[in-house]
């Protein structure tokens, strides 16, 4: 899976295998183990940045107050069904308003103003953005996948977003159609795509790694297939992939990689994908300058590997029924050349 | 004090013979369709909501087994989107609210001793509003019309532009056309609540139940108008060009989302409110004792309407708004967990102070109480801007929702069908089935909802129709699946369990639990004129004391028995002292003719048929006209000067 | 009755345990609460006109559609607001028993609303050579902001229509049974109020 | 206190009631929509100013306001429960003890909206008018 083998396996902390082993105990006390059965998955309790780190906070301390006051409740319940079970038609009288004020209202309202405010200081923090001259990323939602550009550069990817590890990164968000969210669990809570608006949100990794972000707001037939990753990575990589992603893409090497690129420019797949340095300069698909070295196809609905890309060329209606690009009528000797070249662009 | 016997009706056999006569509706197909009996009326909506919520339940299945493993194709991505869209729009809008006011209308008037509701023909309407409307908005499924944009149809998704076809105009189309009978309902209890109660019955009297219906009723009064001018301007959009949500023509798209939950947040409480009401309604009868703290929960019940209508941003708290703007709605969301609280340690308190007779629903609102905490501690979680951000439109929300519409509104309507069965069927249901029942839908209840929360602090969101394998949501999600068979197996033996009942069940006595609410002093089932003699209430449990009961038996006063004609008291609105004698109208064809009229007017505009349109409309005013027609009086009697 | 004393009645346990409100029809409230409901709904739609122009910023009305006029609209509300005197003059006839004044009221009432539909009639034709349904938000705001109120007013007419009708067979009202036609004015008066509040809305508040 | 009070009185207190009972709620619902409206469309043009009034102001005085307005319920709420405690002879006691009924509601319907609205104006304190 593309996910896993570019995460560091490395940052896997100790104390999350802690956590691991934890589980069964947890899961017997309360019933509720939460960042140890996460594994790997794009987990809010497995935070890798400081905007998640927070709220990963805050929902600690609602949990074991949570837990506090269930007790609370199952202790009255339990003493009523252990003590109180008895037939008996005599209908009884007698008001304990002060247990019901304090117990339902008195300690209720000290436990909300705490975590009002605590939660308000979150909130601020999450306003707290980066400096105005940190690294800007444009992001625009559509109908089903995310289109990536660095702020006053030329070039465009899909899908996937690089930050430095250790600064906060700006991350500019449009769509061009319809509302979506992007979140990306591990690192910042949501924020939604408004159709006629401008927002922003950053994102910020205190560790190297993966993350996996995925569209929050149901967006149509293929909301599910609309996911991302942001890597995270030290600086001097960042700056190369930002230069990257001005440059032309690279040029085929080997005879079939020409002849794929012939095809590519010269057939369908022109008329809605740009391929930097080439005459393919369509604007309705993503641009696939960079297309070999990303993480899926289709925006998280297969790995990209050799045999779903060909998959995908010939009918990407079976991989991701409703998406926008239309079956290719591609000549089966050219599909290994197009696969070639297209896996060849990194 | 022992209840179980109803006490002799102090109205004479002549009189029971009379009121027959004006009450009694003689089987026929006409009076099938003419009937304005509110207890006909509230059992079907009863059953029809619960036809519903078999469709729509059957939905959530076939989504489950599709969800069971990732990367399933059972289902392509647009049934799926379609069938959670009507799952969502049914179980919110034709099942919940149908139900509970199904149960208002069987029992408010019981409750609060009155011969029917304030408007019966504005009730038979309602239903049959109700049922057109239900149809209507079903029948899409199988043509592949059916709405498929989520409950809340977020524009700009919703605009043609995105979504051509029917979908949404079925879907804006059928809640207007639902709407009207929503806000029929509502007024009736209102008026109903206000003018009918039995004489005596001040506003300190007034049953728990009634207080949350007739809260509910002024929260859809207050909270529907929204929604309808929301689906008016998105039909309008939609078919006739207007740019309401289009930003590229000073329209804007959160119009819509500020519209829909200025309806769709007190809507959650518009379906838990009555639900709760059932709880206090229920819980005296197997506590043997009232509910601790009356006042506290008539508290409860009013700030909570209130306050829901001011807490709606909270499901916009991802939009990027400003953040100050944020906090008046976390701190109402925040402050709105106290009434609950109150209520939850008044009936906690009840429950210690009382004495348990554990029957099957006393174990639903123990079921209740556990599982609706949970869904209210993480609703808490919710007003918290920062955490809200993080999870919303995560599974945790599911997660979330489903524990306080299930744990909140299923769990008690559960206890109210075993509650009332014997009052509406006559008939005992089968204890041993019920308990069986119960355990299902419990642990199919916590099996199915509780690992969402997992999947969704682990990064999965909801509304997709499938997902690609990540660990910890595969092995949770098929954990999810289990569960819901588990729950639809116990829901089909609470299914089982009714037709059970009155099919084979023990004739029921009048009181079968000895409960407090004046529904137990009459016959189950009750006669069509309710009360042979209408109570005098001395107290908040009539059924409890003496005196109260004692109005009903000899002696009675000649304005409570009223068997000259179809004849009920109006009382003061807060102190429930008599004001007049009136007269209660008959049943009537024109309730089914003015829904049909409407059903057409609806059709023809999803189909553009527009002077059809035209054509029903007048159909619509002149039966309105008819209906309201002055009957002609004599001239003295009406007191005309020349 | 001095102040003093005033105040001190007033807040005593007799004036403060008082019935207020008492003595209402179950169709008097019917139709106080569908007028609420009403009045819910054109506040929402009044609210969404001042959310989409203060969203959008700028100048308003948006594009090239000039402010509104004043001088048709003010004819108009000169024409709608005292149209609910006749109503009140008839209602009070009618208690007393006077048939006459019903009839007469109702039908004054009948033409006064009549004429603002043909100046709303008039306004329109005016306002469709600028701009229509389809331009922007601002002429979808505009023309189902009036239309619906005009459809209102067109209900309200049938209602006063079907009033009429009603009092000109005879039998049908008198001192004793008048529900109808009070019921009845509450909903004119509302349809009345509420043009006060378009009025603002749309033909003032651009200008302020 | 006079024995019987006028129909004026009577109105006045009944309106007085009512105040108590709703005041709170009424004040703050002018609070939220006044609050929330004028603080997200103002931000939204991109303004932090309401003519010469900076915006912080603006909504302060849509808190404050509406607070006091809350607390004037909550006095006349206790008014009426300590009126209603021990009525004066010879009067019905069913209106009364209905009043004290409102009264229970009132006063602690006024005490959440007051909570409300006191906490919905600290974040004030804390947040920017416009931080998104």
């Amino acid at each position: 899976m593309p996910v896993d083998t570019r995460r560091d396996v490395t940052t896997r902390s100790r104390s999350e295998l802690w956590r691991r082993r934890l589980l069964p105990v947890v899961l017997l006390g309360g019933g509720l183990a939460l960042a140890g059965c996460s594994g790997g998955a794009p987990s809010a309790l497995n935070p890798a940045g400081s905007g998640a780190g927070r709220v990963a906070n805050l929902w600690w301390l609602l949990f074991w107050i949570s837990i506090a006051v269930f007790v609370e409740v199952m202790a009255v319940l339990a003493w009523a069904l252990l003590f109180r079970r008895r037939r008996d038609a005599r209908v009884r009288h007698g008001q304990p308003l002060r247990f019901v004020t304090i117990a339902g209202a008195g300690i209720p309202l000290v436990i909300l103003v705490t975590v009002y405010a605590i939660g308000l200081r979150d909130l601020a923090a999450l306003g707290d953005g980066p400096d105005p001259g940190a690294p800007t990323i444009e992001v625009t939602g559509h109908k089903w996948w995310w289109e990536v550009r660095v702020q006053g550069g030329a070039g465009a990817t899909a899908n996937e977003l690089h930050i430095p590890v250790g600064e906060k990164v700006r991350v500019r968000l449009r769509t061009a159609d319809v509302l979506h969210s992007f979140w990306v669990p591990q690192l910042m809570p949501k924020t939604d795509l408004i159709a006629g608006e401008v927002r922003e949100t950053w994102l910020h990794a205190d560790r190297a790694g993966s993350y996996r972000g995925q569209c929050a707001e149901y967006c149509g037939t293929q909301h599910a297939h609309m996911a991302f990753l942001v890597v995270a990575e030290p600086r001097q990589d960042f700056d190369a992939w930002v230069a990257r992603l001005a440059a032309p893409a690279a040029a085929p090497q080997t005879d079939a990689q020409r002849r794929g690129q012939a095809a590519f420019v010269q057939g369908s797949c022109a008329g809605c994908h740009t391929i930097r340095g080439t005459g393919a300069n369509g604007r309705i698909g993503p641009d696939l300058s960079d297309v070999g070295s990303r993480w899926s196809i289709g925006a998280g609905a297969v790995p990209n590997d050799g045999g779903h890309l060909g998959g995908w060329i010939a009918n990407p209606q079976t991989v991701k029924p409703g998406n926008y690009m239309p079956p290719q009528p591609v000549d089966p000797g050219q599909l290994p050349d197009l696969i070639a070249y297209l896996r060849s662009l990194k | 004090m022992s209840t179980t016997a109803a006490p002799a009706p102090g109205a004479s056999r002549q009189d029971l013979t009379l009121l027959e006569e004006h009450w009694g509706e003689r089987p026929s197909l006409r009076s099938w369709f003419s009937t304005v009996d509110h207890k006909r009326i509230g059992r079907r909506y009863l059953v029809t909501a619960g036809l519903f919520f078999f469709l729509a339940g059957v939905s959530a299945l076939t989504m489950r087994t599709q969800l069971a493993r990732p990367e399933s194709r059972l289902l392509s991505p647009q049934e799926y989107n379609q069938l959670f869209t009507m799952h969502g729009t049914a179980m919110i809008f034709l099942f919940a609210t149908p139900m509970l006011f199904g149960f208002g209308n069987f029992l408010v008037p019981l409750m609060i001793g009155s011969r029917d509701m304030a408007f019966p023909k504005l009730n038979a309407f309602g239903y049959w509003v109700f049922l057109l409307a239900g149809l209507f908005m079903w029948v899409s499924l199988p043509f592949g019309a059916a709405p498929n944009a989520g409950w809340f149809a977020y524009v700009p998704l919703t605009e043609r532009v995105n979504t051509p076809g029917l979908h949404l105009d079925v879907y804006s189309l059928g809640l207007l056309f639902l709407g009207i009978a929503t806000t029929a309902a509502s007024i009736n209890f209102i008026v109903t609540a206000l003018k009918l109660r039995a004489p005596g019955m001040s506003l300190n009297r007034v049953p728990l139940f009634v207080w949350a219906i007739v809260a509910t009723a002024f929260m859809v009064i207050f909270a529907l108008p929204a929604l309808n001018l929301d689906n008016a301007m998105l039909f309008l959009d939609r078919r006739f060009g207007t740019h309401f949500f289009d930003p590229g023509a000073a329209g804007n798209v959160l119009l819509w989302q500020h519209l829909f939950w200025i309806f769709g947040h007190p809507d959650v409480y518009i379906i838990v409110m009555p639900a709760l009401g059932i709880v206090s309604a229920v819980l005296p009868a197997f506590t043997r004792r009232g509910v601790v703290g009356y006042p506290l929960i008539v508290l409860a019940i009013v700030t909570i309407a209130i306050i829901s209508f001011g807490v709606w941003v909270h499901h916009m708290f991802a939009t990027g708004l400003p953040r100050l703007s944020y906090s008046f709605f976390s701190a109402a969301s925040s402050i709105i967990t106290i009434p609950s609280g109150i209520q939850i340690f008044a009936w906690l308190a009840t429950m210690a102070l009382g004495r348990l007779v554990l029957k099957v629903p006393l174990l639903y609102l123990i079921g209740f109480i556990v599982t609706f905490v949970l869904g209210g501690f993480t609703g808490a979680m919710f007003a918290l801007t920062a955490f809200d951000q993080q999870v919303t439109d995560s599974y945790f929300v599911v997660a979330h929702f489903h524990y306080v519409l299930i744990g909140g509104a299923v769990f008690p309507m559960l206890a109210g069908i075993y509650y009332w069965l014997p009052k509406i069927t006559g008939r005992m249901y089968h204890e041993g089935l019920g308990r069986w029942a119960f355990w299902l839908v419990f642990a199919g209840m916590h099996v199915t909802f509780f690992p969402m929360h997992l999947y969704g602090l682990f990064g999965m969101p909801r509304r997709v129709y499938t997902y690609r394998s990540e660990p910890g949501w595969d092995a949770w999600n098929l954990v999810s699946t289990i569960g819901s068979y588990l729950l639809a197996i116990g829901l089909l033996l609470v299914l089982i369990g009714v037709v059970h009942a009155i099919r084979r069940g023990r004739p029921a006595p009048p009181d079968p639990w000895g409960g407090d609410s004046l529904e137990w002093s009459t016959e189950s089932p009750p006669k069509p004129y309710n009360f042979p003699v209408l109570p005098e209430v001395h107290s908040l449990h009539p059924t409890w004391d003496e005196p109260s009961r004692e109005s009903m038996g000899a002696g009675a006063t000649e304005d409570r028995i009223l068997a000259e004609g179809r004849r009920t008291l109006f009382t003061s609105e807060l102190d429930g002292r008599r004001e007049r004698v009136v007269e209660m109208p008959e049943a009537s064809l024109q309730p089914l003719v003015l829904a049909l009229a409407l059903l057409v007017f609806f059709t023809t505009m999803l189909f553009a048929w527009y002077p059809v349109a035209i054509a029903a409309v007048v159909v619509v005013a002149a039966t309105i006209g008819v209906w309201l027609w002055p009957p002609r009086r004599p001239e003295r009697e009406l007191g005309v000067s020349t | 009755m001095s102040t003093r004393g005033g105040i001190a009645a007033a807040t005593g346990t007799e004036a403060l345990t008082t019935e207020l409100p008492v003595g209402r029809s179950t169709g008097w409230w019917g139709m106080v609460m569908f007028v609420a409901t009403e009045a819910t709904l054109f506040a929402c739609l009044l609210g969404s006109y001042f959310y989409l122009r203060f969203q959008h910023g700028g100048s308003w009305p948006p594009g090239d559609i000039s402010k509104p006029k004043l001088l048709v609209p003010l004819v108009m509300t000169g024409v709608l607001l005292p149209s609910s005197l006749p109503v009140v003059w008839a209602e009070h006839g009618i208690r007393k028993g006077q048939r006459w004044r019903l009839r007469a009221g109702l039908a004054a009432t009948l033409v006064m609303g009549a004429t603002f539909l043909i100046l709303q009639a008039s306004e329109y034709a005016d306002k469709l050579r600028e701009f229509t349904i389809t331009t922007n938000a601002y002429g979808s705001l505009f023309f189902v902001i009036t239309g619906f109120h005009g459809l209102h007013v067109l209900v309200g007419l049938t209602m006063i229509s079907w009033l009429l009708a009603a009092s000109l067979r005879g039998g049908s009202f008198g001192a004793h049974r008048h529900d109808r036609v009070r019921n009845a004015a509450i909903y004119w008066h509302f349809v009345d109020v509420v043009w006060a509040a378009i009025l603002f809305t749309i033909y003032l508040s651009p200008r302020l | 206190m006079s024995a019987h009070p006028g129909p004026r009185a009577r109105l006045a207190g009944g309106l007085l009631l009512w105040y108590a009972v709703l005041g709170g709620a009424v004040a703050w619902a002018v609070h939220l929509f006044a609050a929330w409206g004028v603080d997200e469309l103002t931000c939204a043009s991109g303004r932090e100013r309401i003519g010469a009034l900076p915006l912080q102001a603006v909504v302060a005085i849509a808190v404050v306001l509406p607070a006091l307005a809350t607390v004037g319920a909550l006095l006349a709420a206790a008014l009426v429960w300590r009126r209603t405690a021990h009525p004066p002879e010879g009067l019905d006691e069913h209106p009364v003890r209905r009043s004290r009924l409102l009264a229970v509601v009132a006063i602690w319907s006024n005490l959440l909206f007051l909570a409300i609205i006191v906490l919905g104006g600290a974040a004030l304190l804390v947040l920017p008018p416009c931080l998104r």
